[in-house]
């Protein structure tokens, strides 16, 4: 039940300004992700909202009350840490309870909700553990349990599943996605590395780039509609295929594309700006590729360099002429294909993506309809 | 606590004490404090006698032994928290202390009772003064246990199984000496070893020489610096000590093991079988060292460190002693004092241990043993008494460079190198 | 790696023994000191602590009887007996080899053999120790000195801790001495502990100007000898009244002791999880609840090493207690002092000495002993990065 | 009162009130001065929280300035004035004093050997102990046994030592084990093979050790030529020169041990000796630090990656090249600050050399020397001049620590 | 150059013995990787490999050599580790160079080697800095190269991804199977957790289980035809969806299922054993499953519970009835579905697997004609 508003919060250490100015706005019970490539200041941008470093400049408010100066215990957050962060020296009950201990609540009131918590986490075994006797999950979710104790109005997590294995953190996920569930009014900020998790978990992601926002938007949006280069290949894994290439005519909506390595592609643009000869890239999903009918004008011909054949689908790394880079597709189901095998790859013109020289994206057609 | 010799009993002079009990006002609740250098036994046997004093004026009179005492007293003092009264176990660092206003002169009267009750009464009154912060020379210094160091330690079957006889004179001694090397046997065990005070007994060598060679004078002279330590006739002395001590055949475990055998090891190669040696000149407290069981008289005895025959020079004694001085004047403290005076004080000590005493008044029978009553009788009787000359000399020097001075001698210095040496460092400090 | 193919068993037997080796000889000075303070001083003079354990040959002197108990017969003094029994010093039943009467011929005779001397004294000595002497002159008060030489089998006594812990009054001292030792050393402990403590987390978790330089500041003190600063400590602490006392002593040994303490305490707590701290900010805690609820549990490794070093330190100091403790009155003792004392006169005494050293060693040992496992596991991470 | 009740009531008491300061400081900080309630109760808790490091520093910084930093002013006030003159300023008389003095050279003289000698011996073999007992069974009880001199007081070691060192006449039986040792020896084959085969061998091998560590501290400054930015090259160029130094002391004693005649059959005087006297004090200090080396190198031992020495032994290194070129370097931190404490410890301590032979024999270190200018000779000038002069011996090491505490802030 | 041969590889701990008997064949040049949870005894065995732990019983022959007692560093391989385990304190340069100056190599031929292993891994420009300075994929690389540099026959590594984050994991994994063509001749085992590694690497996979090799065989062949419900459920990520089901009837080649929760299912099996009765397990893949058209038999009638929109695929979990776990589907595509709408899938017979109770899979009819 709180919204925060950062206004221009700049974040400096020493000579080093980490954070340049970042606006951003969440409501009152929004899970918002932060995203962005290692350094880019997430950590820091959530430590600042937690109090844990102070900022330089700017303003930061909960509920329409100014925190600059509030210590972080006074601001209605909880934090769960990417290492857990429990007191190695007490059990899992005092780990949780040790917050509301401070804060001289009644015992009748801690047990009650250490219990709840437990209830919620499933960790009614483990209450008189220590931390070390605990597996890798366990520990995060008596992390997350501690967190939920404090009843905040603000959630924060700074990459809690990192430290976990692949199947755990499947698991973990889903346990924070439910959480949020259950507690719709509990504003959650999340920070992560991970693409599955910001997609599924977000309901915006914030992603940032050295200390500026890039994008702010809805996990569909970005992954449909990225704002820039950037965007575009930071989210979606594997990463969206950029193609160098020129512009071959642009009438209005429609944006023919020259690609670098020889192929074609039209693409429906919002006719603004572009004008034939301008250098574009070209971006293309690799599950939006698929391998070019007859008859169809390939956007990209190459050999197959490896193949990785995962069950369902398979992955071809192609190499394209005058393309350092492998262009990856991936493709439903199995293929038997050999390496070193020419290809020719193909995609629908709704699924391309165009970006000029400056890595702005160019407005789809339908996306200028809608602004409009 | 109980009086070790029931009041009455015995030969003590009990009349004078009962007197003085009677006179004595009543200090109880008053506390004397007294820091010195004894401990274990000496400690108890002085309390034993400090218990007197309580038991007659009802103050409480508490003594503390420590082996650092020399620095702690220095420290306490300066620091202001020490004790009522220090006994010191030489006179040097007590006219150190008075000359920095660190001690208060005793009651008056006291010196002239010294000068009158003392045997050579004046001249313990001259050791005990000394100049104060302004100068001026006043009595600080009560001797209090005093012990004679010209005695030669030697165990009398021995000697008889060997067919020797006791020597009467420096001649006869070194003649001995050679004697018995001779004999293939060994005469004397010396031992310098002290911890962080190895060096003295040579330095009781020298004197004692000193004292046989040269007049009082010049010994006199030699203490104060008038003659300086690396004068021809100090260095003789330091030879002649080197005649004894530097002749691999002459001591025990030769001449390379003088200075780091313990000097209180060292009596007890002549109670070895067979015997490590057959003379031990050492003071009248060694006894203390010796092997249980030894019985004075029958065990070992001892003999006057005898003079040369061909100089007059009389028959001197070295002798050293503690003394005490006020750090901390009290009322309480003056009664003390005026307890020391009496021949009780000195008898309760006598009769328990090592203690000699130049009281003239006290009872010579209160002695232990007839050995410590011979002693006495050569402290009352002697002719020319000197006082341990290394004590007497600066701290820097008397427990500093001449200790090591002696140790690099024995270990095979030039004799006149090592006083030149001594000499410097004399000099620097003044 | 213990089990890695390949590594010779010759290797690890030369390791095995060469810690062997380390170990016996590193325990060597201890263990003669321990078994020397189990013998007499005779003994330790006579021969070397290895030798005690076996059986070893001595010249020993005995007495035959004396005056008292010669009887005359035909008009030669007789005196018989057992010179291996009779006498209260007596050395007990011991195999005789050799003997003599005269110290310049300590073995003269064989034992049986019939000795002829002096004016026409004579001694039979047998195996058993019976004895037969004769002299035609009365024979002294103390009877005739024999030279035995004898095999000696191992012989150990307790008298020497009788001596230390109970001789006189030394049994009250000692036990006095005993618990005002407590009483100095375990404040003297906590104390420093926990003052470099709070010092310690300011200077590794806090953020205020100048703590660069105080840390800086810390490590130069660290050599600062502490003779000098006596005088004029005991000055100030008579100056403001504390005097002699434990207080002093407390203060003292704190400040003779923190810089090495704060050192090592700040190099390990730096060392803590950050995140942790700042959880516990989150969750509410203020710095002095952080410390208090998170630091000192987490430290106690560090904690309980340093605690035994620095209690080790106390307990053999002589010299803080004795100018800071130790007044006049005798009132207050130290153990350490107690043991300086009782070596007092007979400070050459080699027994005293090994006993007293055993003595004052056996709590640090016991205290190092219930510990030690944290010291192996403790410091370490603190002391280093 | 029962003495035990009487600690026990006077341990609480001291105790209760150091930690009743920090308890109450704390909570009348802030309940009282700035209460974390009302309006304001941001701000105040931020200037708590400025207040509060001064609040947990102030004991510490209180007991150092007055127990240790007010001294060093004293003694240098003292060492620059005179008591007997009444305190007067003499300038650096007391220096030129002490300068004039034979006994202060050969204090520095010995000091500098033991500061080599002592450190580097307790740190070689902690660091040799903790390594060899590191992976074996009993391990642990042969580091407490090892640790277990740590528990004597000094002057009980020099006791101890004492008695290992005596020496009887030559006709009776030895009592210290080292003569009684000396004493088989007789020119023999025996002699021949403990007192002139077995140091060449272990000369040699301390020669070949030093000088492989000095070549392997030079290499990579002559290699590669400044190819890569070497750290440190002063320390290793310092390190190399005392390893030449060292190595030309070994190689020079060979020739002692060849050509010199011992003294067979005579007991030997250990602590007169001249000259290696000095190492038979150090070797009291050495027994004494090397339980303390030995545990903080065994835990820093400890926390090297296992993972590094297993691929050491797949790339081949024996246990040698593991130890000398994966664990020590790993380790260095360690063994340095291991140096320094007890380099400090060297400098501080006195207690070994006064009883066992008050600096006669030429053994005077500083810290005797010092004490002996302060309560014997009651020459307090040149005493604190001494005391200067050793703290002055400690500044590398206190800048290097100091430096290492910055680096470490940033 | 090197095929490993492990027979009846017996290691015990103290009393615990970890590996219970392992035999494998590794031919020269092949990329075996081993899988299987955690503390199954991977490690272990790589270990056993490598000669860092002495093997209790059995014989190891590396070419044919009989290995037992040989020491590392003799047996031609070379070991990454999942720390890295780089020499902290030496270069770049000097921990590749290491292993060769210990073997006394020329000072010329180390250059060499060192170069051409950076030149692989583009490691030139930090040859000169120590691993601290370098991010976490260069020191894998580092750690990489160093083994390398040892030119071995047998190439270990020991989960070497799972310190990097996601992308890194990604691009190093690359690198790995690019040296693996590199190499032919090098024999390469992998330990991993990780699903994709294994399936994108392995010429063989070996799954563990508690010490014992659950089966062996191409990475296609274990998801296709698991030999065990473990095997079934260990492979392939999402996990398969077990379901408890009976034998409804067993005709010769085809088996019709019951399954608990309502459905029904009929498996093509090569009529082996199961007869009508039989608790059987039925297990389908999540992406097998599809949303059953009308007039399918729905294998699972159930109501979504959580739906996670992955882009190009879309994760729905099912909640079924008297089944605590939800069952998982991935359907192509971006679904627009609420929660708590009712939905029934289903599957194509051939992608069903059976097991019996003991967890045994059925042949299906296909493969049991290929057996034959
Ligand atoms: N205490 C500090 N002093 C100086 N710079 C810092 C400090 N803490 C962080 N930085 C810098 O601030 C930038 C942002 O760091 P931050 O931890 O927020 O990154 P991040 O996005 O969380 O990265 P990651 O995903 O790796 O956790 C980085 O460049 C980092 O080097
Ligand atoms: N030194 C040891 N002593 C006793 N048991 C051990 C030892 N090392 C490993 N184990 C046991 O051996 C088993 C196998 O361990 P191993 O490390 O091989 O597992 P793993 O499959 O590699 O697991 P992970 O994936 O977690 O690395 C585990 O149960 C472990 O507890
Ligand atoms: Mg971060
Ligand atoms: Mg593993």
């Amino acid at each position: 039940m709180a919204d925060l508003k950062l206004t221009k919060i700049v974040k400096s250490y020493g000579d080093v300004e980490v954070l340049h100015g970042i606006d951003l706005e969440i409501e009152s019970g929004e899970f918002v992700v932060f995203v962005g490539p290692s350094g880019c200041g997430k950590s820091t941008l959530l430590r600042t909202i937690a109090g844990l470093e102070r900022i330089t400049a700017g303003t930061m408010e909960i509920d329409g009350r100014v925190v600059n100066n509030i210590p972080p215990s006074e601001r209605g957050i909880a934090m769960v840490f990417q290492t857990y962060a429990l007191y190695p020296h007490m059990t899992v009950y005092d780990n949780m309870a040790f917050g509301m201990r401070l804060a001289k609540k009644s015992k009748q009131e801690i047990e009650d909700r250490v219990r709840n918590a437990a209830d919620i986490l499933q960790l009614g075994p483990y209450l008189d553990r220590l931390p070390k006797a605990l597996s890798g999950g366990q520990r995060q979710r008596v992390a997350i349990g501690r967190a939920i104790c404090r009843d905040p109005k603000v959630f924060l997590f700074d990459e809690p599943l990192s430290n976990l294995d692949a199947a755990l953190r499947v698991a973990t996920r889903i346990e924070i996605a439910k959480l949020n569930e259950t507690m719709p009014d509990t504003t959650m900020i999340y920070v992560t590395h991970d693409q599955v998790e910001a997609m599924t978990l977000a309901d915006r992601i914030v992603v940032l780039r050295g200390g500026y926002v890039e994008q702010v938007g809805a996990p569909m949006d970005l992954y449909h509609k990225p704002a820039n280069l950037f965007v575009a290949q930071f989210i979606g894994s594997p990463a969206m295929n950029i193609l160098d290439g020129s512009v071959a005519s642009a009438s209005s909506g429609k944006v023919a594309v020259d690609v670098e390595s020889g192929g074609k592609a039209t693409v429906p643009i919002a006719g603004t700006g572009a004008k034939a000869g301008d250098a574009v890239k070209l971006g293309v999903r690799p599950e939006d590729l698929r391998i070019a009918g007859k008859g169809e004008t390939p956007i990209v011909n190459g050999m197959i360099d490896i193949v990785e054949a995962l069950g369902e689908v398979t992955l071809l790394y192609v190499q394209v002429e005058g393309h350092e880079e492998a262009v990856l597709a991936k493709l439903p189901g199995y293929h038997q294909v050999e390496r070193g095998t020419a290809i020719s790859l193909t995609a629908d013109a709704e699924q391309l993506h165009l970006f000029d020289s400056d890595g702005h994206s160019m407005a789809r057609k339908a996306e200028a309809k809608e602004a409009a | 606590q109980d009086l070790v010799f029931p009041v009455g009993e015995g030969d003590f002079s009990w009349e004078s004490y009962n007197e003085w009990a009677e006179s004595a006002p009543d200090l109880s609740g008053q506390t004397v404090t007294i820091a010195g250098p004894w401990l274990q036994p000496e400690d108890e046997v002085f309390r034993s006698a400090i218990a007197y004093f309580a038991a007659a004026t009802g103050a409480e009179a508490i003594y503390t032994g420590s082996d650092s005492f020399e620095q702690q007293i220095v420290i306490d003092a300066e620091a202001g928290s020490a004790p009522n009264v220090a006994v010191f176990p030489q006179p040097g660092l007590a006219a150190d202390m008075a000359s920095r206003g660190l001690l208060s002169p005793l009651p008056e009267g006291m010196g002239e009772w010294v000068a009158e009750n003392y045997g050579a009464g004046e001249s313990w009154v001259d050791l005990g003064t000394y100049p104060d912060q302004d100068g001026n020379d006043q009595l600080f210094g009560f001797f209090y246990n005093v012990n004679v160091k010209s005695l030669v330690w030697y165990v009398p079957e021995n000697f008889e199984d060997a067919g020797y006889e006791v020597p009467e004179s420096m001649e006869e001694l070194k003649a001995l000496t050679e004697q018995i090397a001779a004999d293939g046997e060994t005469p004397w065990c010396i031992g310098l070893g002290s911890g962080a005070a190895t060096g003295w007994p040579a330095t009781d060598w020298v004197e004692d020489i000193m004292l046989r060679t040269q007049p009082p004078e010049v010994y006199d002279g030699w203490t104060t610096n008038e003659i300086p330590f690396n004068d021809e006739r100090v260095v003789a002395a330091i030879e002649e000590f080197g005649w004894f001590a530097r002749n691999d055949d002459f001591v025990s475990g030769g001449a390379g093991q003088v200075a780091s055998t313990d000097f209180r090891d060292s009596p007890k190669g002549l109670f070895a079988s067979p015997p490590q040696c057959y003379m031990h000149r050492q003071a009248s407290f060694v006894p203390a060292f010796f092997p249980e069981g030894i019985e004075f008289g029958e065990d070992v005895d001892f003999f006057y460190f005898p003079a040369f025959a061909e100089k007059d020079l009389g028959n001197p004694v070295l002798g050293g002693g503690t003394l005490m001085s006020i750090t901390d004047p009290s009322e309480a403290t003056n009664h003390l004092m005026e307890f020391f005076k009496l021949p009780i004080a000195h008898e309760i000590m006598m009769a328990q241990t090592g203690f000699l005493t130049p009281h003239k008044g006290v009872n010579a029978d209160t002695y232990m043993n007839d050995a410590l009553k011979g002693q006495g009788e050569i402290l009352v009787n002697a002719t020319t008494f000197r006082f341990d000359g290394s004590d007497l000399m600066p701290g820097g020097v008397g427990a500093g460079s001449f200790w090591t001075g002696m140790v690099d001698y024995t270990g095979g210095k030039d004799a006149q190198a090592v006083a030149d040496e001594i000499q410097a460092s004399w000099e620097a400090l003044k | 790696m213990s089990d890695t193919v390949g590594t010779k068993s010759a290797l690890s037997w030369a390791v095995h023994l060469s810690v062997a080796a380390l170990v016996l000889l590193w325990l060597f000075p201890t263990v003669g000191l321990l078994i020397s303070s189990f013998r007499t001083a005779d003994q330790i003079s006579a021969s070397g602590w290895w030798a005690s354990l076996s059986t070893s040959e001595q010249v020993i002197q005995v007495r035959t009887g004396g005056r008292d108990a010669a009887r005359q017969e035909d008009g030669v003094f007789v005196v018989e007996g057992n010179i291996l029994t009779d006498a209260e010093d007596a050395p007990g039943a011991v195999e005789l080899v050799s003997y003599g009467v005269s110290s310049r011929a300590v073995s003269a005779y064989e034992i049986g053999e019939t000795a002829e001397f002096g004016d026409g004294e004579t001694l039979t000595l047998n195996a058993d120790g019976t004895y037969l002497y004769t002299s035609v002159e009365e024979p002294g008060r103390r009877g005739q000195r024999v030279f035995v030489t004898a095999l000696l089998p191992p012989d150990f006594t307790t008298q020497n801790y009788q001596t230390v812990l109970f001789s006189g009054t030394g049994q009250d001292n000692m036990a006095k001495a005993f618990f005002n030792t407590l009483t100095v050393v375990i404040p003297a402990t906590i104390i420093p502990i926990l003052i470099a403590a709070f010092a310690a987390y300011a200077l590794a978790w806090m953020e205020f100007p100048g703590r660069a330089l105080l840390i800086a500041a810390v490590v130069g003190l660290l050599v600062v000898p502490l003779q000098l600063a006596l005088i004029p400590l005991l000055q100030l602490h008579n100056a403001v009244g504390i005097g002699k006392g434990y207080l002093g002593v407390w203060l003292a040994h704190t400040g003779f002791g923190l810089p090495l303490a704060i050192y090592l305490l700040r190099n390990y707590m730096v060392g803590l999880p950050r995140d942790i701290i700042e959880n516990a900010r989150v969750d509410g805690a203020t710095d002095f609840q952080i410390f208090v609820r998170i630091i000192l549990p987490l430290s106690f490794p560090a904690l309980a090493s340093f605690a035994i070093f620095q209690f080790l330190w106390t307990w053999n100091d002589l010299l803080v207690a004795l100018v800071f403790l130790i007044d006049a009155t005798g009132e207050t003792t130290v153990m350490t002092r107690q043991i300086v004392e009782l070596l007092g006169t007979r400070g050459g005494n080699w027994e005293i000495l090994a006993t007293a050293a055993f003595v004052s060693i056996s709590v640090p040992l016991a205290v190092f002993f219930a510990m030690q496992r944290y010291l192996v596991r403790g410091l370490l991470a603190g002391s280093v990065k | 009162m029962n003495p035990a009740l009487q600690g026990l009531i006077t341990i609480l008491v001291g105790v209760g009130g150091c930690v009743g300061y920090f308890y109450f400081s704390n909570q009348i900080l802030d309940k009282v001065i700035f209460p974390a309630k009302g309006p304001k109760a941001g701000d105040n808790i931020n200037r708590a929280n400025q207040v509060r490091p001064w609040l947990f520093l102030f004991p510490a910084i209180f007991a150092l300035g007055l127990y240790l930093g007010y001294p060093v002013f004293e003694t240098l006030r003292l060492s620059l004035t005179d008591r007997t003159q009444g305190g007067a300023f003499v300038g650096l008389a007391n220096y030129n004093q002490m300068m004039a003095e034979p006994k202060f050279w050969e204090a520095i003289r010995n000091n500098m050997l033991w500061l080599i000698v002592v450190p580097a011996a307790s740190t070689g073999f902690g660091l040799l102990v903790a390594q060899l007992t590191d992976r074996i069974s009993w391990g642990n009880i042969a580091k407490s046994l090892i640790f277990m001199p740590m528990a004597i007081s000094f002057v009980g070691a020099s006791v101890i030592f004492k008695l290992i060192y005596d020496a009887r006449p030559a006709d009776t039986p030895q009592i210290g084990i080292l003569n009684a040792i000396w004493m088989q020896f007789d020119g023999g084959f025996g002699s021949l093979f403990v007192l002139q085969l077995l140091p060449t061998i272990v000369l040699l091998g301390f020669a070949g050790i030093v000088g492989y560590t000095t070549f392997l501290l030079v290499n990579p400054i002559i290699d590669r030529e400044g190819r890569r930015a070497v750290p440190f090259i002063p320390l290793r160029l310092i390190g190399a020169l005392l390893g030449v130094w060292l190595v030309w002391m070994s190689l020079s004693s060979l020739v002692g041990v060849w050509t010199a005649q011992p003294p067979y059959g005579e007991p030997q005087q250990w602590l007169t000796l001249p000259f290696w006297n000095n190492f038979f004090l150090m070797v009291v200090l050495i027994w004494i630090q090397t339980g303390f080396a030995m545990v903080i190198l065994s835990a820093a031992l400890r926390g090297i990656p296992e993972e590094t020495i297993e691929a050491a032994i797949i790339d081949g290194a024996n246990p040698f090249q593991i130890f000398f070129k994966i664990k020590i370097p790993q380790i260095m931190g360690t063994i340095v600050v291991v140096w320094t404490t007890i380099t400090i410890t060297v400098l501080k301590v006195f207690d070994i050399v006064f009883a066992m032979t008050n600096g006669q024999w030429e053994t005077q270190v500083l810290a005797n020397y010092m004490y002996d200018k302060l309560f014997r000779a009651n020459d307090w000038g040149v005493g604190s001049a001494s005391a200067m002069v050793i703290m002055l011996l400690v500044t590398p090491i206190l800048v290097w620590n100091v430096y290492n505490a910055r680096k470490e802030m940033r």
